[in-house]
C-alpha cells in the first residue's frame, strides 16, 4: 500500500465532473448541440486516458498499480485509496469505452432535458470508475451508491411508459442489497480493529469460517442482486425495457459487472472459506440462471426483454466460471464480463436504433428487415453471433474458458451449462429470423432508413473488438494473468490451509513447494468422492501422489507459462 | 418572608397548574384557548424551575425560565399566525374541524 | 402569602379553562400570570418575576387578546357527541397524571448538592446582576441561539400571516379583496 | 511449399475481405471470378503441398505450423496451428478442388441474383472455415472451423431469406448442429481434463500408453469418443440428428453440392477418422458408430425412395452415403471411409450440380412429377448425371464401385448381418438413383407447357464443371484399386496417419482379407450384381411399367405413408422437444417469474402497505387525539419512573 505518485486514476475518475461543470454553464434549451459535444468530448478524453492506463500497465505484476493513497476521513480511518490490477483494468477500459458509445447513442434519442441527461450520464461514469478503482471499502461503498442515483434518474425520467415502476423497482432491489453490504463493511471495520477500511488491511484479517459465512452473505446479496443471480433478477427486465437505450447499454455493459466484480474483488479474496462452502449453491443458482434465462428469453415478444433475459443467462456463465476457482474459469469469467458488455451492450444499441425509427420493439412488428436495412442487418448478425458464442468472435473464448474451468470443478455443472449454449443459439436465432428474415409484412417497415454514419460509427468499434477478442484474445487475457493467478492461488491456499484432509498435497515427499505452485496455478480440484467419477477422475491427483515420470513430465510441460506451441519438428 | 413553605408545596402547586393546563388542552376546542392552556402548562413548569433554583441555590433554573419564556414567545407568535391562516381559510378556530393531517 | 397566591393562581387557571368566551379566558390568564409572578417574588427571583409580568402578562397576552379580538369568534356549540368519550378520557387521564406527579413530589424531596448561590449571596450580589452576568458569560451561545430563534419565529409569523402565500401569482382582485 | 500451407487459409479469407469491402462497384463476373480465383489459388497451394508431401518419406509426412497462440489461460493453451499430413491434405484437396469447381459453376447459376456478392462472400468464408477444420492441429481449432462451416451453412441455407421455409431451414440446421456441438464441446472438456492438452499429436501419442498404464480408464475414452460422435452425428446428419439436411436443400443448389454433399457434412467423418487413435481404443464406441451409420444409411435410403423433390432425393442419398462412411469407420476401415468420402464428394456434387442444371433449365422446377424426357434437350447434363448415378450406385468402373465395395468388404469381415443390411441398402441406393434418372430424363415429358418452351442447356460455365466432375467420378476410384497388392495407392498413402493407432480389430482382419483374393473378387461381383439389380428394377418400375410402382404404393399404403412422412421424425421432435421447451419457457416466465418472484417482492411491499394502512388509522388528523396520546405517553413515562 504505497502511493505511486501518479494521479492518473484520480484524473480519470473525476474528469467527467469537469464535464459536468462545463455543462452547468450551458443553456439546456438552446445549446443542445454544445451540450452533446461537451459530453462526448469529456467521455472521449476519458477513454483516451484509460488507453494510456492500459499501455502503461505492467501485465507481469499481480500488484495494484497506479496506486493513490491519501487520508480522507482520518478519524474513521477512511482513506482515499485507488489502484487497479488485472481484474479491474479491463472493466475500467470497458466503462470508458461504453460510455462514449452511450453518449453517442443518445445523440438524437434524447431530446428533452439533454443537459440534465448528460450530467447524469457523466456522474454515472464517475461512480462506475470510482467503484472499479476503489481499494478502500468505505470509498467503494460511496462510489457504489453514487452510481445508483444517476441510473435511477436515467430510468425514471427518460424511460418508457412504465419508467417510474421500473426505476423504483431497480432502486429498491439494489438498495436492499447494498444496505446489507454496508453492514458487512462496518462489521469488518470493527473486526479488523485497525481503524482502517483499507482493502489490503482487511485482507490480512484471519476470519473464522463462521464469521466468513455471515460476512459473505452480507456482501452476497448486494452483489447477487446487481449481477443478477437467479432469484434476484426480476428487476432487470423491467429496468432494461423501460430505460432509455443508453441507460440499458450502461446498465447491461457495466453496472451488472459491478456485481461480478464485487465477488471477484471482495467476496472471494476476503472470505475464501465461505466462498468455497457457498460455491455449490451459487453454481447451482448460476446454472438455473443460465437455463432459466435462456428459456424465458425464448418466449419473449419484446426484443429488448429478450436481450434482458439473455443477460441473465450470460451472467450465469460468468458466475459459474468464477466459482470454479481455477485459472480458466476465473479468467474466462473475467473475459466474459467484457464480452457480455460488448455484445449485449451492442444488442441494446441495435434495439435502440430500430426503436428510434419504429417506436416499437415487438418482434411481431418486424420481419424482412434485411431487404430494407442491409447494413443494420449485417451488424445485427455479427453481434448476435458474438452473443451466441460463435468461435472466432469474442463470446466463444469466454464461454469456452468458463466451461473448461467449470468442467474441472464439477462435470455435471459444465454439462448443464453447455445445454445453455444450445438454448442461447435457439432464442437468438429465432428472434433474428423473425426480425430480419422473411418478407416485409408490416408496411410501416417499408420506409425504414438504414443506419446513418453516426450509428455505423457506434457499432463499428464494437464489432472490431468483438472480432479482435475472438481472434486474438491474448491482448485481453494477458494483463489479467498475474492477478487472476494470485487470486486463485490465494483462494487455494486458504482452502488448503483450512481443510487439509481435502488437499491432495503429495505425501510421498515430493517437493511440497512445487506442488503448492501447481495447485495454485492449475487450480486442480480435489478428486471427487463419487465412485462413478473415480475412473474418470482427473489424473492430476495420480500424477502428484505417484511420482511416475511420464505424467510428471506432462505436468511440468503444462505449467510452463506460455508453452502453448509444441516444440517444432515433432513428426 | 419566611422559608417555612417547603419545596414540595411548590411542586404540588406546579403539578396542579400543569394539570389544569393539560385538562384545558384536552377539553377545549377553541385553538386560542388551547394555546392559553399551553401557556398555563409552561407556567406550571416554570414554577417548579424557579422553586428548584431557589432550594438548590442555583441560578440554572432561572436561566432556564428565560429560555422557556423565549421559546414560548416564539411559539405564540408562530402559533397565532398559524391560527390566523387557518381561520382565514376555514372561518373557524375549532381544532376538531382541522384534520387535514389524517392519513 | 403563599397560600393566597396559590389560590389566585389555581383559581385563575381554572377560569381560563372554564370560561366560554376567549376574551375572558385571556383576562383570567393574565391574572394567573400575575399570581405566578407573586410566587416568584416569594422565591427571591425578582428579575424572573419582572420578566414574567413584562413579557408574559404584558407582551404575550396582548398578542393573544389582539388575535382574539381580531378573530372575534365565539365557542360555537358544535355537535360533540363524537368526542365526548375523548373528553372524559382526557379528564381521567389528567387526574391520574396529576395524582401520579403529586404522589411523587408531595413526599420528602431529597435534593442534590447545593449550588453556590445561596439566598444570602444572591441578596448581596443582586438577583438581576447575577442573572445578567451568567446569561452573557456561561450561556452566551444559548442566548444568541434564542435570538436567532426569535428572529426565525418573527419571520415565520410574518410569512404565515400574510394575506397571500409567498410566491403565488397574484390572484384576481376580487379574490384578494375577500373579507376575512 | 509446405511452409506456405497457411496460404490455403489466407487466400479465401482475402477473397472474403475483397468482396466485402473493395469490390463494391465491380461487375458480377469480376466478383465471381475473383472469388473463384482465390479458391483456385488455394487449390494450387494444396496441390503443391501434396506433391511436397509425396516427396517426403511416409513417416515424415507430418508437418505442423504454429501461427500463434490463440487462447492461453493457466495450463490451457490452444494455438492457431496447422497440421499438414496425408489425411488433411486429401481433405484440403477435395475441399479446394470441388470448391473451385463449384465456385465456377455458381457464376453461371447465380447469375442475376441480387445477392450475388453476398453469396460469394459466404462461399469464400465457407472454404476458409472448412480449411481451418481440416488443417487444424488441435481440437479447439477444429471446433472453430466446425462452427464456422456451420455458420456459413446457416447463412447459405437461408440465403434466400425472404422465403420463410429457407430461413426456417437455416435456423433448424444451426440449432440441430448446436445439439451436436454440445457433445463435441463436452468431449473437448473431457480431453483437456484427462490429457491436459488439446493438440492432436500430444493427445494421440499419449492416449495408448495412458490407457495401458490405467491412468485413463477405458470408460473415459469411450465417453470421449461417444461425445465426439454426437458432434459428428450433428454435422454429418446421422440418426437422430439428420433432420436438418433435407430441409437444407432450401439453399441454392451449388451450396447443396458443396456444403451439404461434398464437404461440410463429411466433416463428421473426417473428425472420426482424425481421432481414430481414440476410437481404436474404444471398441464400444466403434460398435455404436457402425450401428448408427448403418441404420442411418438404411433409413435414409428408404426415405429417398419416395421423395418427389429432386434435391431431397439427393439429400437423403447424401445422408445414406454418410451412413456408409460411418459404417466404415465403425468397422475400423478408416481409409475406406475417407476413400468413400472423396469419391462421394465427386459424384454427389456432380449429381447436385446436374440437378441444379435441370432446375435452372426448368426455371426453378424441382418436382420430379413435373419432369421427364429431358435427356434429349439437356444432353451434357443428362450424360454427366448418368455417370454420377452409375458412380453412386457402385457400378464398375465408376468411382463409387471401388469405395463402396471396399466398405462392404470390410463390413463383411466384421459381421455378416451388417453386410447384409449394407448390401440391401446398396440395392436401395441404386433403386432410388435410377428412379430419379428415369423420372427426370426419360419417359414422357410432364413438364408444364410454358416451362417446356424455355428448356435450354445451361451455359458453358455450368456444364464444364459437370464434365470435370464426371471425369473425376470415373477416374477417382482407380487410386484405390483393390485386389492387386499395392494397387491401393490411396490406402497405402493414408495408412501411416492411422497406423499409429493400433486397431483393436479390423486391421488384422483386413490383412487376412488380402490373402483371399478369390473370395474378395467374388464379393465384388456380388455387390456389382446388387447394383445392377437395382438399376433393372428401377427401369421396370419407373420407366416401363409406372403403374407397377403405383400399385406397390397402394398395396403397402401404410408403409408408403410412413416413408412419405419421413417416419414423422420432424413431427415427433416438434411434439416432444420443441413445444415442451417453449411451453416450459412460457411457464417459467409467466408463472414463475411474474407470479412467484415478483409475487414475493410485491407481497413484501403489500405487507408493508397493509401494516402502514393499519397504522394510518391512528393518524386521525385531530389535534386532540394527538394531545391525548401525548398525555398518555407522558403518564406512562411518569408511571415508569414512579414504579422504578
Amino acid at each position: 500500500m504505497t502511493d505511486s505518485g501518479s494521479s492518473l486514476l484520480t484524473i480519470i475518475i473525476f474528469l467527467p465532473l469537469l464535464g459536468v461543470l462545463l455543462l452547468a454553464f450551458l443553456n439546456g434549451e438552446r445549446q443542445k448541440g454544445a451540450i452533446r459535444a461537451v459530453a462526448l468530448l469529456t467521455t472521449l478524453i476519458d477513454f483516451l486516458l484509460t488507453l494510456r492506463l492500459w499501455t502503461a500497465f505492467d501485465a507481469g505484476s499481480a500488484d495494484f498499480q497506479f496506486e493513490e493513497l491519501r487520508p480522507w476521513i482520518e478519524s474513521l480511518g477512511v482513506t482515499y485509496h485507488l489502484g487497479i490490477d488485472g481484474i479491474s483494468l479491463l472493466l475500467v477500459l470497458l466503462t470508458t469505452f461504453m460510455t462514449v458509445l452511450a453518449v453517442l447513442a443518445s445523440w438524437t434519442d434524447i431530446t428533452k432535458r439533454v443537459k440534465e441527461y448528460m450530467i447524469a450520464m457523466l456522474l454515472l461514469e464517475v461512480g462506475m470508475l470510482g467503484a472499479f478503482c476503489a481499494l478502500d471499502l468505505f470509498l467503494f461503498y460511496v462510489f457504489w451508491e453514487l452510481m445508483l442515483i444517476p441510473m435511477y434518474l436515467l430510468i425514471g425520467i427518460w424511460g418508457g411508459p412504465r419508467r417510474v415502476y421500473a426505476a423504483i423497482k431497480f432502486f429498491l432491489f439494489t438498495m436492499a442489497g447494498s444496505v446489507l453490504m454496508l453492514v458487512g463493511i462496518i462489521g469488518l471495520y470493527f473486526l479488523a480493529g485497525k481503524n482502517s477500511f483499507d482493502l489490503l488491511d482487511i485482507l490480512s484479517l484471519q476470519l473464522t469460517p463462521n464469521l466468513q459465512f455471515w460476512f459473505f452473505l452480507a456482501f452476497f446479496f448486494a452483489f447477487a442482486i446487481k449481477v443478477p443471480v437467479f432469484p434476484f433478477h426480476t428487476w432487470l427486465p423491467d429496468a432494461h425495457v423501460e430505460a432509455p437505450t443508453a441507460g440499458s447499454v450502461i446498465l447491461a455493459a457495466i453496472l451488472l459487472k459491478m456485481g461480478t466484480y464485487g465477488f471477484l474483488r471482495f467476496s472471494v479474496p476476503l472470505f475464501p472459506l465461505a466462498a468455497q462452502s457457498m460455491a455449490p449453491l451459487i453454481s447451482v443458482l448460476a446454472l438455473i440462471g443460465i437455463l432459466y434465462g435462456a428459456l424465458v428469453a425464448m418466449v419473449q415478444r419484446d426484443v429488448k426483454k429478450l436481450v434482458a433475459y439473455s443477460s441473465v443467462s450470460h451472467l450465469g456463465f460468468v458466475m459459474l466460471g468464477m466459482f470454479a476457482f481455477n485459472m480458466q474459469g476465473v479468467q474466462g469469467s473475467l473475459l466474459q464480463m467484457v464480452n457480455h458488455g460488448l455484445s449485449t451492450g451492442a444488442l441494446f444499441l441495435i434495439v435502440g436504433m430500430i426503436y428510434e425509427r419504429r417506436h416499437t420493439r415487438l418482434i411481431s412488428d418486424f420481419g424482412g428487415l434485411w431487404k430494407q436495412v442491409p447494413i443494420f442487418a449485417a451488424f445485427f448478425l455479427v453481434i448476435m453471433l458474438s452473443s451466441i458464442g460463435l468461435p472466432g468472435l469474442n463470446g466463444f473464448v469466454g464461454e469456452f474458458l468458463i466451461l473448461v474451468g467449470a468442467f474441472q470443478a464439477n462435470r455435471l455443472y459444465a454439462v448443464l451449462a453447455t445445454i445453455g449454449v444450445i438454448l442461447g443459439a435457439v432464442y437468438m436465432l429465432w428472434m433474428f429470423q423473425r426480425v430480419i428474415f422473411g418478407t416485409i409484412t408490416n408496411d410501416a417497415n417499408r420506409g425504414l432508413r438504414d443506419l446513418n454514419l453516426r450509428e455505423i460509427g457506434i457499432l463499428t468499434p464494437i464489432v472490431v473488438l468483438v472480432v479482435w477478442i475472438g481472434v486474438y484474445p491474448a491482448t485481453f487475457l494477458r494483463p489479467t494473468d498475474a492477478s487472476v493467478r494470485r487470486l486463485v492461488a490465494g483462494y487455494q491456499q486458504a482452502v488448503q490451509g483450512a481443510a487439509p484432509r481435502t488437499s491432495v498435497a503429495p505425501a510421498t515427499g515430493a517437493d511440497a513447494a512445487w506442488a503448492a505452485r501447481v495447485l495454485g496455478e492449475a487450480g486442480e480440484p480435489p478428486p471427487s468422492e463419487r465412485p462413478w467419477e473415480m475412473n474418470l477422475a482427473a489424473i492430476g491427483s495420480t500424477a502428484m501422489t505417484s511420482a511416475a515420470p511420464p505424467p510428471m513430465e506432462r505436468r511440468m510441460g503444462r505449467d510452463v507459462p506460455g508453452a502453448g506451441p509444441l516444440p517444432a519438428g515433432r513428426r | 418572608m419566611s422559608f417555612t413553605v417547603p419545596l414540595s408545596w411548590y411542586l404540588v402547586l406546579s403539578a396542579i397548574v400543569f394539570s389544569i393546563g393539560v385538562a384545558g388542552v384536552l377539553l377545549r376546542r377553541n385553538a386560542l384557548v388551547i394555546f392559553m392552556c399551553i401557556e398555563i402548562m409552561l407556567s406550571g413548569v416554570n414554577l417548579s424551575f424557579i422553586a428548584f433554583s431557589r432550594f438548590l441555590h442555583s441560578m440554572s433554573g432561572q436561566i432556564f425560565f428565560f429560555f422557556v419564556m423565549t421559546v414560548a414567545a416564539a411559539e405564540v407568535a408562530v402559533g397565532l399566525a398559524i391560527i390566523l391562516t387557518i381561520f382565514r381559510s376555514r372561518e373557524s378556530v375549532d381544532v376538531d374541524e382541522v384534520n387535514l393531517l389524517r392519513g | 402569602m403563599f397560600v393566597i397566591l396559590a389560590v389566585i393562581l389555581v383559581g385563575a387557571s381554572l377560569m381560563v379553562v372554564a370560561q366560554r368566551n376567549p376574551v375572558y379566558s385571556a383576562l383570567f390568564l393574565i391574572l394567573a400570570f400575575l399570581g405566578l409572578a407573586g410566587q416568584f417574588v416569594l422565591l427571591q427571583a425578582q428579575i424572573i418575576a419582572v420578566l414574567q409580568v413584562l413579557v408574559y402578562a404584558g407582551a404575550i397576552m396582548v398578542l393573544f387578546l389582539f388575535v382574539v379580538m381580531l378573530l372575534n369568534v365565539r365557542d360555537r356549540q358544535a355537535p360533540e357527541a363524537k368526542l365526548r368519550w375523548q373528553k372524559l378520557f382526557g379528564l381521567i387521564l389528567t387526574i391520574i397524571l396529576f395524582g401520579l406527579v403529586a404522589v411523587t413530589v408531595a413526599g420528602e424531596v431529597r435534593l442534590g448538592p447545593q449550588g453556590e448561590f445561596t439566598p444570602q449571596r444572591l441578596a448581596e450580589l443582586g438577583n438581576a446582576q447575577v442573572f445578567g452576568k451568567l446569561l452573557f458569560t456561561d450561556f452566551l451561545f444559548l442566548f444568541e441561539a434564542t435570538s436567532v430563534l426569535l428572529l426565525v419565529a418573527m419571520i415565520g409569523a410574518m410569512v404565515l400571516a400574510r394575506r397571500r402565500p409567498l410566491g403565488a401569482s397574484s390572484p384576481p382582485p376580487a379574490a384578494s379583496s375577500r373579507a376575512d | 511449399m509446405l511452409d506456405l500451407a497457411w496460404l490455403m487459409l489466407a487466400l479465401p479469407l482475402l477473397g472474403v475481405f475483397l468482396n466485402l469491402f473493395v469490390t463494391g462497384r465491380m461487375s458480377e463476373r469480376g466478383i465471381g471470378w475473383l472469388a473463384s480465383a482465390v479458391v483456385g489459388l488455394a487449390l494450387l497451394v494444396a496441390v503443391g503441398a501434396f506433391l511436397a508431401l509425396l516427396k517426403l518419406p511416409p513417416q515424415q509426412r507430418h508437418i505442423e505450423l504454429n501461427v500463434y497462440t490463440w487462447i492461453a489461460s493457466g495450463s490451457l493453451s490452444a494455438g492457431f496451428g496447422l497440421l499438414v499430413d496425408q489425411l488433411s491434405i486429401i481433405m484440403a484437396l477435395v475441399v479446394t478442388g470441388v470448391g473451385f469447381i463449384i465456385h465456377v459453376y455458381s457464376i453461371g447459376y447465380m447469375h442475376g441474383d441480387p445477392g450475388f456478392r453476398r453469396y460469394f462472400v459466404y462461399l469464400n468464408l465457407f472454404i476458409f472455415s472448412m480449411l481451418i477444420l481440416v488443417l487444424a492441429n488441435n481440437f479447439l481449432l477444429l471446433f472453430v472451423g466446425w462452427e464456422g462451416v456451420g455458420l456459413c451453412s446457416y447463412l447459405l441455407i437461408g440465403f434466400w431469406y425472404e422465403r420463410k421455409s429457407a430461413a426456417d431451414a437455416g435456423k433448424k440446421a444451426f440449432i440441430v448442429n448446436r445439439v451436436g456441438d454440445f457433445g463435441f464441446l463436452l468431449a473437448i472438456f473431457l480431453i483437456f481434463a484427462l490429457f491436459g492438452s488439446l493438440d492432436f499429436t500430444t493427445v494421440f501419442s499419449k492416449a495408448p500408453q495412458l490407457v495401458q498404464s490405467g491412468v485413463v480408464s477405458g470408460a473415459a475414452i469411450t465417453a470421449i469418443t461417444l461425445l465426439l460422435f454426437v458432434g459428428a452425428t450433428g454435422k454429418s446428419a446421422q440418426l437422430p440428428l439428420y433432420v436438418w439436411l433435407p430441409d437444407a436443400m432450401e439453399g441454392p443448389t451449388p451450396v447443396s453440392a458443396l456444403i451439404h454433399a461434398a464437404t461440410m457434412v463429411t466433416a463428421g467423418v473426417y473428425m472420426v477418422v482424425r481421432t481414430s487413435a481414440l476410437f481404436a481404443l474404444a471398441p464400444l464406441s466403434l460398435t455404436v458408430v457402425a450401428g448408427i451409420g448403418l441404420a442411418t444409411a438404411f433409413f435414409a435410403a428408404t426415405m429417398g425412395l419416395v421423395q418427389t423433390d429432386i434435391k431431397r432425393v439427393l439429400a437423403y442419398s447424401t445422408v445414406s452415403q454418410l451412413g456408409y462412411m460411418f459404417l466404415a469407420c465403425g468397422v475400423g476401415a478408416f481409409t475406406a471411409a475417407i476413400f468413400h468420402l472423396m469419391t462421394h464428394a465427386f459424384f454427389k456434387s456432380l449429381l447436385f450440380l446436374g440437378s441444379g442444371s435441370v432446375i435452372h433449365a426448368l426455371g426453378g422446377e424441382q418436382d420430379l412429377r413435373r419432369m421427364g424426357g429431358l435427356f434429349s434437350k439437356l444432353r451434357t447434363t443428362g450424360i454427366t448425371f448418368w455417370i454420377g448415378a452409375l458412380a453412386i450406385a457402385g457400378i464398375f468402373p465408376f468411382a463409387g464401385f471401388f469405395s463402396k465395395d471396399e466398405i462392404l468388404w470390410e463390413t463383411l469381415q466384421e459381421s455378416l448381418f451388417l453386410w447384409a443390411v449394407a448390401a440391401f441398402t446398396a440395392f436401395l441406393t441404386a433403386l432410388y438413383m435410377f428412379r430419379l434418372i428415369y423420372l427426370t430424363f426419360h419417359g414422357p415429358s410432364r413438364v408444364s407447357a410454358e416451362r417446356a418452351a424455355h428448356i435450354h442447356e445451361s451455359p458453358k460455365v455450368m456444364t464444364r464443371p459437370l464434365v470435370v466432375l464426371a471425369v473425376l467420378s470415373i477416374l477417382g476410384g482407380f487410386v484405390g484399386l483393390p485386389l492387386i497388392q499395392g494397387g491401393n495407392l490411396f490406402k497405402s498413402f493414408l495408412e501411416p496417419v492411422l497406423a499409429r493407432a493400433p486397431l483393436a480389430h479390423g486391421a488384422a482382419a483386413a490383412e487376412a482379407g488380402h490373402a483371399a483374393i478369390g473370395f474378395e473378387l467374388f464379393m465384388m461381383i456380388v455387390s456389382l450384381a446388387i447394383a445392377v439389380a437395382g438399376l433393372v428394377m428401377a427401369r421396370r418400375f419407373f420407366l416401363q411399367r409406372p403403374e407397377l410402382a403405383q400399385r406397390a404404393a397402394e398395396v403397402n399404403a401404410w408403409l408408403y405413408r410412413l416413408l412419405c412422412g419421413k417416419y414423422f421424425v420432424d413431427e415427433a421432435y416438434d411434439l416432444l422437444v420443441v413445444r415442451p421447451v417453449k411451453q416450459l419457457g412460457t411457464i417459467l416466465w409467466r408463472g414463475f417469474d411474474v407470479l412467484v418472484i415478483d409475487g414475493i417482492a410485491n407481497g413484501a411491499a403489500d405487507l408493508i402497505r397493509g401494516a402502514s394502512g393499519a397504522l394510518r388509522r391512528l393518524q386521525t388528523g385531530y389535534v386532540k387525539s394527538y394531545a391525548v396520546t401525548m398525555v398518555l405517553g407522558a403518564m406512562l413515562l411518569v408511571l415508569y419512573f414512579v414504579m422504578r
